[in-house]
């Protein structure tokens, strides 16, 4: 299906959060994801499905002062 | 033994560390240890779908450093408290550093969406450090919001000028209930030691460590020196005085 | 290892030590203990006939310390070099902290005076450690007599207003051949890495140590002040720079 | 002709002057004379009942002087819409300097507060010049709220410390949209000449004139020090440079 | 009237114009003009025989201005003394301006040789200004030497830093028997009127006037910067406090 | 009648605000008043009519920075 | 005859040294000279005669601080 | 016989500087002292004979910046 993943359009199978974070190849410890600007609790990534042109943004770490 | 107590948690060191600029994860740790800091800034940024990194948590030992992820990058209040949000859902404590900065130039902080923010995040149990320009009234309204620290800056951001604003922060250090960290601007040793001479609880420090020629050893420098200045205070400087007073006893036998 | 070398001699501190001015000479032990210095510096005075004090150098390690005795009193050349002579008779080594100072309220040095002094006293072979105001030409000329350091002010003795002759000192380091120590002045270990940052190779520190409410303590701060500096300049501070840099990314997405 | 434009008003002088803590109406009235200024500020109190003064505007020729009532005493936005109204009220045009210092002790301005009491005053139709202290965000906000200028201080109401804050100053300064006018702290002409050499629009100055020996000589001088920073500030000053640089040819005929 | 008197000759002017680096001879004179000066400095070069330039003393009044030859380019007292003695057989009255400066980087002075060349030039019947570092044993020495004046450095020459030699200059003011004149560094009006407002009897500019954009208006602000100075040095500056202090009067209606 | 003026309570006999500045000898320029906490324009000044008790502030510009 | 005129050596016909600063045109007002290391006044130029090898330096103002 | 000791006239007995020393209960380390302005070596205080008059500086080390 098609999303809009940080800002950019893709085609995707999984159909759960946690299923995309897999197909993504992201580590999900410290990753923060907003499913259309709503925040989703890591421990809800299993159970949360995604639907056709859902917006996501996946967010991480990285240094700063 | 002398502490450094926030929001009821104790930290042996008052210096902080950011993370931003470093050349290498393996200098930013080196800088790290050196420094024997408790407290370490993370700020948020999207991943890259296309060729993820690895975390560079990955790298910091989470048993050591606490983690204070910050806002940068927030231009008002509401992006501010959505980023604090994203840092607490990604697995952090809920510590934030609150940075408001509209001018993209000088990033300098904006005091009324930083206090807007204060009281929301407050309110949502978060422990508050809020960077904000030399102001003593406005660290007075933030620590009467609940924040757990103020954070005046010494000069803007990444120009290790130094404490410019000296005079304002020494009101503010007198006035506060909360501790004082001087953030921002410090580009030597000496400058985070004049800040703890004043009576600051701690400084952070991360352009001058990131850009020095070896930031491992620029990091024990900045150790001995906040130690240097917080010793000093505690041991009580002498005046400065207008004329010049003798080390070595005058009397004498040279001219009777 | 980072040593500092006059005339040959090595030394792991690069923190003199004035014994004047303190209240006791336990206090001045332990400042001197705690500061790590190797070098300390001792004034000559008549004794007392009718009740004559036991020495104050009975409380100092001469295995520990190397006494730097001063001509402090001195207010011309000979006065100076007939005190260098009474030192070195005294059973100390041929050093000398050569001061001349002709002005009694504001003790600063006469260039004149100490540059005929110097070349006399390197001729019957001391070991000169001249005090001059922040003049790099003078440095220059007593460098060119054969002095083992020059030991420019920071400011007028014992007024505690730190590093306030910074442009020339600046010049008179990267002009010198020999180690530059600056003297006087020095109020606060904020204000003794700042000399080292610039690249001094040491500080002598007596009247800050002497007041402080607790000498000792205050001993360990300038130690680690010292130390904070130098580490500092031998890891390359970054320059200060007229505009702010961000040390998070700003590039995010907040705004897209 | 160089003017100062306050929203659509002209001035030649470009030095504002306080009334306050003259010894005498005499002494006050030639300071002002002598600054050449065109805007005094003034304040509001309680008649006294019981023995009522004549009112010390009786010495100001308003048709030589604009009124510029500030809200002194003002604690809160509240209380500063107040006594902008009230001042109104008196007869005053509608500018008002804009005061909110709610710490009696070093009468700091309330960026909260007086943001607020800027949109209301804004609204209502007043000319206002906010007192502000030196932060460029807050001076963004304040101008897009439709403040007629903004007035950062130097350093604290009364304390001659000069223009402390210089960092932040300049970049107010580069940012602003209206006149930026240096208030508080300015201690003598060199400071207020400083301030323009910046590229401040203006200063406004009052205990340095008061507290003067002769407050009407000193009210000259700053008026030479105010035009001689604008003289300055419009003819292009060079840049601080690291070296020396001979200001005589040194080619010559000594050395060959 | 306030006047200067050097060696029993009055002017009206505080200011000293350098004639060196002006972009031509119409902007120097323009710079000359607008400053008000009557002392001006020019050096010495050889004449070039193949094409002999018109001497640039042909377009300075020698009426209005007092020719105030240096002797740049000395690197030690016989050089000075040689170039002194060429001046005055140029035609140009017994003033010197004494400069020696062995070292063509910085340009600073060397207070031993210029003591030395002082001594043999006030003999020969010079009225003699030595530019010195700002040493106030030096600055004795050379008055008991019989020199008209001491002319210490602000900072090296062609920096436009300032008073950077702040403290010193203070103590050689305290104790001056003849007119200080400050010389070199002072880039802006306001570090003119600095050392004005410290006491200073005078002050000398080059540099600052040279390089700006338009050196007749700056010579016009300089003018300003050092009549605002000395006034508000005879006006009686008030001293710098640590706290705020009203200069509105707080008592009031708004809480009772 | 009684009123309270500038925070002390006081006898006057005037009846109007504008007889109570004469009473008090008040040159009326640039006198600014609130009774009762409103602003009295100088030229409502004849007609506003006092009150038992009312509340009165009369203020003047005076020195200030 | 052959002189050293500020460190060039030249060939001139005049005599004496007033001779030199016409053939030079140099205007004598404001020139100092020396000659072979020693100062010669203006009111001597017209009776300083030059000789062979003569060193001679001619000097004048130019603007300086 | 009298003395001159560090500026006060004294009648002493010791006719030895090492003698004076001793008489006057100093410590004769780290003391210095000149006979009639001329150093006297430590080694030499036992030979050192003193005359009617001698004037002498007995100096020791104290506290100095």
């Amino acid at each position: 299906m098609q999303l809009v993943i940080n800002g950019q359009s893709r085609e995707v199978s999984a159909e759960s959060l946690a299923e995309l974070l897999v197909e993504l190849q992201l580590d999900t410890s410290h990753v923060a994801v907003e499913l259309n600007q709503a925040i989703v609790e890591s421990s809800q990534f299993a159970t949360t499905a995604l639907n056709e042109n859902d917006r996501l943004e996946v967010i991480q770490f990285v240094g700063g002062g | 033994m002398d502490q450094l107590i926030i929001s009821g948690r104790s930290f042996n060191s008052r210096l902080m560390v950011g993370t931003g600029k470093f050349s290498s994860n393996q200098a930013m740790v080196a800088s790290m240890e050196a420094s024997g800091c408790e407290i370490v800034t993370v700020a948020l940024r999207r991943v890259d779908i296309d060729n993820p990194a690895d975390s560079m948590l990955a790298h910091i030992d989470r048993n050591r450093y606490l983690l204070l992820p910050n806002t940068s990058g927030a231009r008002d209040a509401e992006e501010a408290v959505r980023l604090a949000r994203l840092s607490r859902a990604a697995g952090c404590e809920p510590w934030v550093k609150l940075e408001v900065t509209p001018d993209p130039y000088y990033l300098l902080p904006d005091p009324i969406e930083t206090l807007k923010a204060a009281e929301i995040l407050v309110k949502e149990g978060f422990t508050v450090l809020p960077y904000i320009n030399a102001d003593p009234v406005l660290a007075k309204h933030l620590q009467e919001a609940g924040t757990a620290t103020v954070m005046p800056l010494g000069a803007p951001i990444g120009t290790n000028k130094g404490v410019r604003t000296r005079e304002q922060i020494a009101i503010i250090i007198e006035q506060a209930i909360v501790p004082v960290v001087v953030d921002a601007g410090l580009g030597a040793p000496s400058h985070a030691a004049e800040a703890m001479e004043m009576g600051a609880d701690a400084v952070l420090v991360n352009t001058a460590l990131a850009v020095a020629r070896d930031p491992g050893a620029m990091g024990a420098a900045f150790r001995k020196g906040v130690e240097a200045g917080r010793e000093a205070y505690l041991a009580g400087l002498g005046e400065q005085r207008q004329q010049a007073e003798a080390s070595s006893p005058l009397t004498g036998f040279l001219r009777d």
